[in-house]
C-alpha cells in the first residue's frame, strides 16, 4: 500500500464523519461523526508516519495522544447529551435551536 | 525461546488452522469438563451425589445436555433487532478464541510469541462488553436490557483494577532488563510478554505471587466479576433478572452463551496462572500439564466460592470495585514501582 | 496488500452504516466496525500497541460510553429520518471536501520511506519517549483527563438536581 | 548517642509535637498540651546534654539539601558555644512558659492551637539558634516572625491583637528586607553560606584582605537593619509593646528567649564580622545608647504593666547591643543570657497577677491587693531588682560587664557613658517603681488608676476582694525562674568559656561601684517617690507635665509614624482603590457591557444551526484548498 492509498483511505473516512456531522439530528450520530474525523486524522498520522517519518515512535504517540483527548471528548459530549435530555427530553439539534443568544 | 505455531507449520494460513482448531479443542473440552466438574463441586458442597447416571459418575452427562442443546428448536422472539440479536452469540465468543490463542501453554511451544500479549488480551476482554451488549439489546426483553447493562458496568469497571493490578508484573519484568538471560540466550525481555513473564518466574524460582500477594488476590477477585462468577453474578440473578441478557436465547445459540463464559474463566485463570503462579514452571511433570493443573485448581477455587458465597448487592459491587479494589491496586502499583527504584 | 485492502473496505462499511443507520444503536455498531477496522490498519501500519489502545479505549470505553447514553436518554426510540435536503447538503459538502483534497493528496510527491532501526519501533522507545521528550503534554494530557472526569460528572449530575429537587441542597456546585 | 543524634531530638521535637498537635489533636486540648509539654522536656533534656557535655570547638552536623552551581545548600545543626548556651536558655524558658500556660490558658477555647504554635515557636527559634547555614537562618529567622505573628495574634476575635499582630510582622518585615540584603551581599562577598566558613573568614585579627573594608561596612549595616527590626531598637520598636496583646505566656516567650532575642543573638553569631566594621559598631552603639534611654523613659510613665515590661525590654535589648557593639561579646551575649531568665520570670508575674486580679494597672492591681499572691510576689521582687542591677542579681553581672566594656575615650564615647548610666539609673528607678506600686499600694496617693477596661485576660471575672488563687502549675515556672534570676548571674565565667573567651574582666570592686552606686540612687528615688509611706506615687517627670506627657505619648514616635507613613499610604491606597474602582473598572465595565450587547445583537442575528455552519465553513475550506490545488 503507498502512502496516496493510505490518505485518500483517510480522506473518505474523514468525509463520512464530515457527512454524519453535517446530516444527522441525533447528537449521539454526531459525535459517532466526530470520532470518525478523529479516527480518520489518526490514520492519516500513523500512514505519515510509516511511510515518510524518521522516528516512528512520534507519530504513534500523537495517535496515543488524540485516543487519550478523544476519550475526554466523548465523556463531556456524552454528560452534555445527557444533561440536555434531561432537559428536553429528547437529543435532536433540531431542538437546540434556542440555545442561539 | 519458545517457538511459535508459525515457526512450525511455516506457513502463516495453516499456523491459523491449526491454532484456531487447536484453541477449539482445548475450549471444548474445558467446557465439557467445567459443567461436569461444577455440578460435582457443587453438590459435593452440598453434600449430595451430583450426576451419576450417564457415563462413570455422570462424566458423559454434559455430552447428553450437549446433544439436547444441539437438537433443540432455535426460537427468535419476534420483536427481536435481528442483526444484533444473531451477531451478539458470534461477538461474546470469537474473542474469547483469539485471546486463548495469546497464552502461553509450554516451555516450547507457543500459538504467538507477541511483544504486547498482556495488552492484547486485556483488548479482547474489552470486545466482549460489545457482545453482551448487542445481545441485551437485541432480545427486545427488559430483563435482558437490564441484565446487559449491569453486566456491562461491571465489566468495565472491574477492568479498571484487572489492568492496574497487572501492571506490578509488568514492571517487575521490566526492571529485569533491557536484556536478560534465559538459558544461555540473551533476550530482549518485554514485560507485556507473556512467555516472558513465564520465562522470568522459571528462572528465578520466584513466583510473582510471593512478590506481589496483593495484586493477586486483587486480580483473582476482578476476574470473578469479569466472568459474572459468584458472588459478582448479579447480572444474571435469577431470582431478579431471570437469565440476563442471555434470557431469550435458546438452543445452541444459548449453547454459545454458556461456552464463552466457560472459556471466559479457563482464559482468565490461566492468566492468573501466567503472572502469578509460574505458568508451565513446575517440577517433574511436563509444562503443560503444570499448566492447566494450576488453572484448574483456580477454577475450583472460584466454583467453591461460588457455592460458598451469597450474591452481592449491585451497589455494594460498585463501591466494592471503585472505593477498596481500585484505590489498593493504585497504592500497589505505587509501592511497587517506588521499591523497584529504590531497591 | 489484499489484507490493507479488505479492512478498508470493513472500516468504510462500518462507517458507512455508523451514519447512516436509522437506528441509533446499529451506527453505534457501525462506528465499533469501523473503529475495529481502524485498529486493524494501525496494526498493519506496523504499531499494534496503538491498535490494542484503539480497541481498549474506543470500542472497550467510548462506544460502550455512547451505548449508555443512548440508554439513558432516548432510548433508542426511532426517530424521524433526516430530510432529503438536509441529507443533500451534507453529502455535497463532503463530497466537496473530497474532491478538493483528494486532488491535493493526489497531487502531492512524498519521499521515499526511511528506514528506521526496529529499536524504534518497538513499545519501550514508546514508553521512554512519552515520558521524557513529552512529558509535559503527558501531563498536560492527564490533566484534560482529570478536568473531563469532573467536567462530566459534574454536568451529568447537574441534571440529576433538576429531576430531583431534594438532592439540590447537597449541590454539586 | 552521638552530638548529631541528640541535637536532632533538640531541634526535632517540638516540630513533631507542633504538627500532631495542630493536625490530629486541635481539638482535643489536653492531649495537644501534652504532647508539647513533652516535646518541650525533650527538648530541654537534649540540649541540656548537649550543653554539659560540650566540646570546646564548634562542630557542625550537617547534610546536602540542594545544589545550586558550585554551591552546595546544606542543613543542620552548629554546636558551638553560643548556640549550645542559646539552645539551653531557649528550651528551658520555653518549657517553664509552656507549663505556665497549663494554667493561664486552662479556659480558653483555642488552647490546643495555642500550645501547637508554643512548639511551633520553640521549634523555628531552636532551629534559628542551631542553624549552620545562612539560608536556614533566614528561613528560620522569618518562621520566628511568622510564629509570633500566629501567637500575638492568637485572641484573633480581638481587633486590637489582630492590629498588634500585623503590626509587629509588617515592622519586623522592613527591618527583614535589609536582613536579605546583607544575607546576599554577605554571601556574595564570601562566596559560602556555611556560618563557621564566614566566622573563619572573619576570625583572623585585622580585616580579611579579600573583602573591600566598605562592603564589610555595609554588610554589617545591612544585618543590623534586620536586629533593629527584630530586636525592636529605635525607630522601629514601636511593635513591642503592641506584641503584649498576646496571651501573657506569649509576650513572656516573645520578650526574652526567643523573637526579640534572635536579633542579638545574630549580632553574636555575627561578631567577627561586626568587629571588623567598626563604623557601623559606633552607628549600633549609638542607636542601641538611644534607644535604651528612651525605652526607659517611656517605661517611667507607663502604668500597664506589661507595657512597663515591654519598654524595659526594648531598654535592656538595647544594653545587649551596647554590650555587642562596644566590643565585648561575653558582656552582650551574657546579659542576653541573663535578661531571658529574668525578664521571662517578670512576665509570668504579671501574667499571675492579671490572672489573679483582672487588670493589667499596676496601681489597680496594687489597690486590689495582689501582693499577697506570696510566691508571685517573691517572685517580681526578685525579678525586678535583677532588671535593675541589685548585687548579687543576674542583672547586675551582665549589666556590670557592659558598663565596664565602655572604655573607650572622646567625645562620642563619653556621650554614650553619659547615656548608659542614665538608662541604667532609670531602669532602677522604674523596676523598683513598678515594685512598690504593687507591694505598697497607697489609697490616699496621688497615683490615678487607668479605666478597667483593660482587663485583659479572657476569664477576667475575678473581683478584688478575696484572697486570688495562686496555683502551683504557676507557681512552679516561677520559683524556677526566680532560682534562675538568682543563679545565672555567677555562671559568668562558665560562659565566657564556653563562647572561648578568657574571663578578661574580673571585676574588681572599684570598677563594680559605679553600677552599684547608680542602681541603688535609682532605687532610694524610686523608694522616695513610691515607696515610703505616704509617698506621693507619682514620679518627678509628673513636675514637668510637657515631659510627663511626652513620655506616656511615647515621644510622639507612634503618632509621628501614623502621620509620616501609614496616612500618606492609606490617602494612596485609598486613591488607588478610587482608581481602581471608578476609572479603570468602570471603563472595563463599560467595555465588557459593550461586548455583551455586541455579542447580544448577533445572538439575536443568528439561526443557531450548529451544522449548517460547520457545513458552511468545510465548503469555504473545501473550495480554497481546490483553488490552491489549482494553482
Amino acid at each position: 500500500m503507498t502512502i496516496q492509498a493510505w490518505m485518500m483511505f483517510a480522506l473518505v473516512l474523514f468525509c463520512i464523519g464530515l457527512y454524519g456531522v453535517l446530516a444527522r439530528r441525533n447528537l449521539i450520530g454526531i459525535l459517532i461523526g466526530i470520532e470518525l474525523m478523529l479516527n480518520a486524522a489518526s490514520v492519516n498520522v500513523l500512514a505519515v508516519n510509516y511511510h515518510v517519518a524518521n522516528d516512528p515512535a512520534v507519530g504513534r504517540i500523537i495517535v496515543l495522544f488524540i485516543i487519550g483527548l478523544a476519550a475526554a471528548e466523548a465523556a463531556i459530549a456524552l454528560s452534555i447529551i445527557l444533561a440536555v435530555y434531561r432537559q428536553r427530553t429528547s437529543i435532536d439539534v433540531a431542538n437546540l435551536e434556542e440555545l442561539k443568544g | 525461546m519458545p517457538r511459535t505455531f508459525l515457526d512450525i507449520f511455516g506457513n502463516p494460513l495453516l499456523a491459523l488452522g491449526a491454532g484456531i482448531g487447536g484453541v477449539m479443542t482445548v475450549l471444548s473440552l474445558n467446557t465439557l469438563f467445567c459443567i461436569w466438574f461444577e455440578r460435582k463441586v457443587s453438590a459435593w458442597i452440598q453434600r449430595r451425589m451430583g450426576p451419576m447416571e450417564v457415563g462413570f459418575h455422570g462424566t458423559l452427562q454434559t455430552v447428553a445436555d450437549m446433544i439436547k442443546l444441539l437438537g433443540k428448536q432455535l426460537i427468535t422472539p419476534r420483536g427481536v433487532d435481528k442483526p444484533l440479536y444473531h451477531l451478539a452469540p458470534l461477538m461474546v465468543f470469537a474473542p474469547v478464541v483469539a485471546a486463548a490463542s495469546l497464552l502461553p501453554f509450554s516451555k516450547t511451544v507457543v500459538l504467538t510469541n507477541i511483544n504486547i500479549g498482556l495488552v492484547l488480551i486485556f483488548m479482547f476482554g474489552g470486545f466482549a462488553v460489545i457482545g453482551i451488549f448487542m445481545a441485551g439489546w437485541g432480545s427486545n426483553n427488559k430483563y435482558a436490557l437490564l441484565g446487559a447493562m449491569r453486566s456491562i458496568a461491571q465489566n468495565i469497571s472491574y477492568e479498571i483494577p484487572l489492568i492496574l493490578s497487572a501492571l506490578p508484573i509488568v514492571l517487575l519484568i521490566s526492571a529485569k532488563g533491557p536484556m536478560y538471560e534465559i538459558e544461555g540466550e540473551m533476550i530482549a525481555i518485554n514485560g507485556m510478554n507473556l512467555a516472558h513473564i513465564t520465562a522470568v518466574q522459571a528462572d528465578t524460582g520466584v513466583w510473582f505471587v510471593l512478590l506481589q500477594p496483593v495484586a493477586m488476590l486483587i486480580f483473582f477477585i476482578a476476574i470473578l466479576a469479569e466472568t459474572n462468577r459468584a458472588p459478582f453474578d448479579i447480572p444474571e440473578a435469577e431470582s431478579e433478572l431471570v437469565a440476563g441478557f442471555h434470557t431469550e436465547y435458546s438452543g445452541m445459540r444459548f449453547g454459545l452463551f454458556f461456552f464463552a463464559e466457560y472459556s471466559n474463566m479457563l482464559i482468565g485463570s490461566m492468566l492468573a496462572t501466567v503472572l502469578f503462579f509460574g505458568g508451565w514452571d513446575g517440577p517433574i511433570l511436563p509444562g503443560p500439564v503444570w499448566f492447566f493443573l494450576k488453572a484448574y485448581l483456580l477454577i475450583f477455587a472460584m466454583m467453591w466460592i461460588r457455592w460458598t458465597f451469597p450474591r452481592l448487592r449491585f451497589d455494594q459491587l460498585m463501591t466494592f470495585c471503585w472505593g477498596a479494589l481500585i484505590p489498593l491496586s493504585i497504592v500497589n502499583l505505587l509501592v511497587t514501582a517506588f521499591l523497584i527504584k529504590v531497591l | 496488500m489484499i489484507a490493507a485492502g479488505l479492512v478498508m473496505v470493513l472500516t468504510i462499511a462500518g462507517a458507512i452504516i455508523g451514519v447512516g443507520a436509522r437506528r441509533i444503536v446499529h451506527a453505534i455498531f457501525g462506528l465499533g466496525i469501523s473503529l475495529a477496522g481502524v485498529a486493524l490498519a494501525f496494526g498493519l501500519l506496523r504499531s499494534p500497541f496503538v491498535a490494542a489502545m484503539e480497541v481498549l479505549i474506543y470500542i472497550g470505553g467510548i462506544t460502550v460510553a455512547m451505548v449508555f447514553a443512548v440508554m439513558l436518554s432516548s432510548g433508542g426510540r426511532n426517530e424521524p429520518g433526516e430530510g432529503l435536503l438536509r441529507r443533500t447538503l451534507a453529502a455535497g459538502a463532503a463530497l466537496l471536501f473530497l474532491v478538493s483534497v483528494g486532488l491535493v493528496i493526489s497531487g502531492t510527491e512524498f519521499g521515499p520511506m526511511p528506514e528506521a532501526v526496529d529499536e524504534a519501533w518497538s513499545v519501550q522507545q514508546i514508553g521512554r519517549d512519552l515520558l521524557n521528550r513529552f512529558n509535559v503534554v503527558f501531563e498536560l494530557l492527564s490533566v484534560v483527563l482529570l478536568l473531563a472526569i469532573v467536567g462530566a460528572i459534574t454536568i451529568a449530575g447537574r441534571g440529576d438536581e433538576s429531576l430531583d429537587p431534594a438532592a439540590a441542597d447537597e449541590g454539586w456546585a | 548517642m552521638n552530638h548529631s543524634l541528640i541535637a536532632l531530638v533538640c531541634v526535632a521535637s517540638p516540630l513533631i509535637a507542633f504538627v500532631v498537635a495542630l493536625v490530629g489533636f486541635r481539638r482535643r486540648h489536653g492531649i495537644a498540651a501534652g504532647i508539647v509539654l513533652t516535646s518541650g522536656v525533650a527538648s530541654l533534656v537534649a540540649a541540656a546534654a548537649l550543653l554539659l557535655t560540650a566540646h570546646p570547638e564548634a562542630q557542625a552536623f550537617t547534610s546536602r539539601w540542594f545544589v545550586i552551581g558550585d554551591v552546595s545548600i546544606e542543613f543542620g545543626v552548629l554546636l558551638d558555644g553560643r548556640t549550645l548556651i542559646m539552645g539551653a536558655v531557649v528550651a528551658l524558658v520555653t518549657l517553664c512558659i509552656q507549663i505556665y500556660s497549663l494554667s493561664y490558658m486552662a479556659d480558653d477555647p483555642g488552647r490546643g492551637r495555642f500550645f501547637a504554635f508554643l512548639a511551633l515557636f520553640e521549634w523555628s527559634m531552636l532551629s534559628f539558634v542551631f542553624s549552620a547555614n545562612l539560608l536556614q537562618t533566614f528561613i528560620f529567622w522569618e518562621l520566628i516572625g511568622l510564629s509570633s505573628f500566629l501567637l500575638i495574634g492568637f485572641w484573633y476575635e480581638k481587633p486590637s491583637a489582630v492590629a498588634a499582630a500585623k503590626k509587629a510582622f509588617i515592622m519586623t518585615r522592613i527591618g527583614d528586607v535589609g536582613l536579605f540584603i546583607g544575607l546576599i551581599l554577605l554571601f556574595r562577598a564570601t562566596g559560602t553560606l556555611d556560618v563557621m566558613e564566614i566566622g573563619r573568614i572573619f576570625e583572623p585579627q585585622g580585616q580579611p584582605s579579600s573583602i573591600p573594608p566598605g562592603q564589610i561596612e555595609l554588610i554589617a549595616l545591612m544585618l543590623f537593619i534586620g536586629v533593629i527590626g527584630k530586636s525592636a531598637q529605635f525607630p522601629l520598636h514601636t511593635w513591642l509593646p503592641d506584641a503584649m496583646e498576646g496571651p501573657t505566656p506569649v509576650s513572656a516567650l516573645l520578650h526574652s528567649a526567643t523573637m526579640v532575642a534572635a536579633g542579638i543573638f545574630l549580632v553574636a553569631r555575627f561578631h567577627e564580622l561586626f568587629l571588623d566594621a567598626p563604623t557601623t559598631m559606633r552607628v549600633m552603639l549609638g542607636i542601641a545608647t538611644f534607644t535604651a534611654l528612651l525605652a526607659a523613659t517611656m517605661a517611667m510613665v507607663a502604668k500597664d504593666m506589661k507595657r512597663v515590661l515591654a519598654y524595659s525590654s526594648i531598654s535592656q535589648l538595647g544594653f545587649m547591643l551596647i554590650g555587642l557593639s562596644a566590643g565585648s561579646l561575653f558582656a552582650g551575649y551574657f546579659h542576653l543570657t541573663t535578661h531571658a531568665f529574668f525578664k521571662a520570670l517578670l512576665f509570668l508575674c504579671a501574667g499571675a497577677y492579671i490572672h489573679g486580679c483582672g487588670t493589667n494597672d499596676m496601681i489597680a492591681m496594687g489597690r486590689a491587693g495582689v501582693a499577697r499572691m506570696r510566691i508571685t510576689t517573691i517572685g517580681l521582687v526578685v525579678g525586678g531588682a535583677a532588671l535593675a542591677g541589685i548585687p548579687p542579681l543576674a542583672g547586675f553581672f551582665s549589666k556590670e560587664q557592659i558598663i565596664g566594656t565602655l572604655d573607650g575615650s572622646g567625645l562620642f564615647y563619653t556621650i554614650i557613658r553619659i547615656g548608659v548610666y542614665a538608662a541604667a539609673f532609670l531602669t532602677a528607678y522604674y523596676s523598683f517603681r513598678m515594685i512598690f506600686l504593687i507591694t505598697r499600694p497607697n489609697a490616699d496617693s496621688l497615683a490615678v488608676e487607668d479605666e478597667p477596661a483593660h482587663a485583659q485576660h479572657a476569664g477576667s471575672d475575678h473581683s478584688a476582694g478575696h484572697d486570688p488563687a495562686e496555683p502551683w502549675v504557676m507557681c512552679g515556672p516561677i520559683i524556677l525562674l526566680t532560682l534562675g534570676a538568682i543563679g545565672v548571674g555567677f555562671l559568668g565565667g562558665r560562659i565566657a568559656a564556653l563562647l572561648g573567651i578568657e574571663h578578661a574582666h574580673a571585676p574588681t570592686l572599684a570598677e563594680m561601684a559605679p553600677a552599684v552606686g547608680i542602681a541603688l540612687l535609682g532605687v532610694a528615688l524610686a523608694w522616695f517617690e513610691f515607696g515610703r509611706t505616704g509617698a506621693r506615687q507619682a514620679g518627678f517627670v509628673a513636675s514637668f507635665p510637657p515631659v510627663q506627657t511626652l513620655f506616656e505619648k511615647r515621644w510622639y514616635i507612634d503618632e509621628f509614624y501614623q502621620r509620616v507613613f501609614v496616612r500618606p499610604v492609606v490617602w494612596f491606597a485609598k486613591l488607588c482603590y478610587g482608581t481602581e474602582t471608578r476609572a479603570l473598572d468602570g471603563a472595563a465595565d463599560k467595555l465588557a457591557r459593550g461586548v455583551v450587547r455586541a455579542g447580544g445583537e448577533t445572538a439575536r442575528r443568528h439561526i443557531g444551526r450548529l451544522q449548517l455552519y460547520i457545513g458552511a465553513a468545510v465548503a469555504s475550506v473545501a473550495v480554497l484548498v481546490f483553488y490552491l490545488a489549482m494553482e
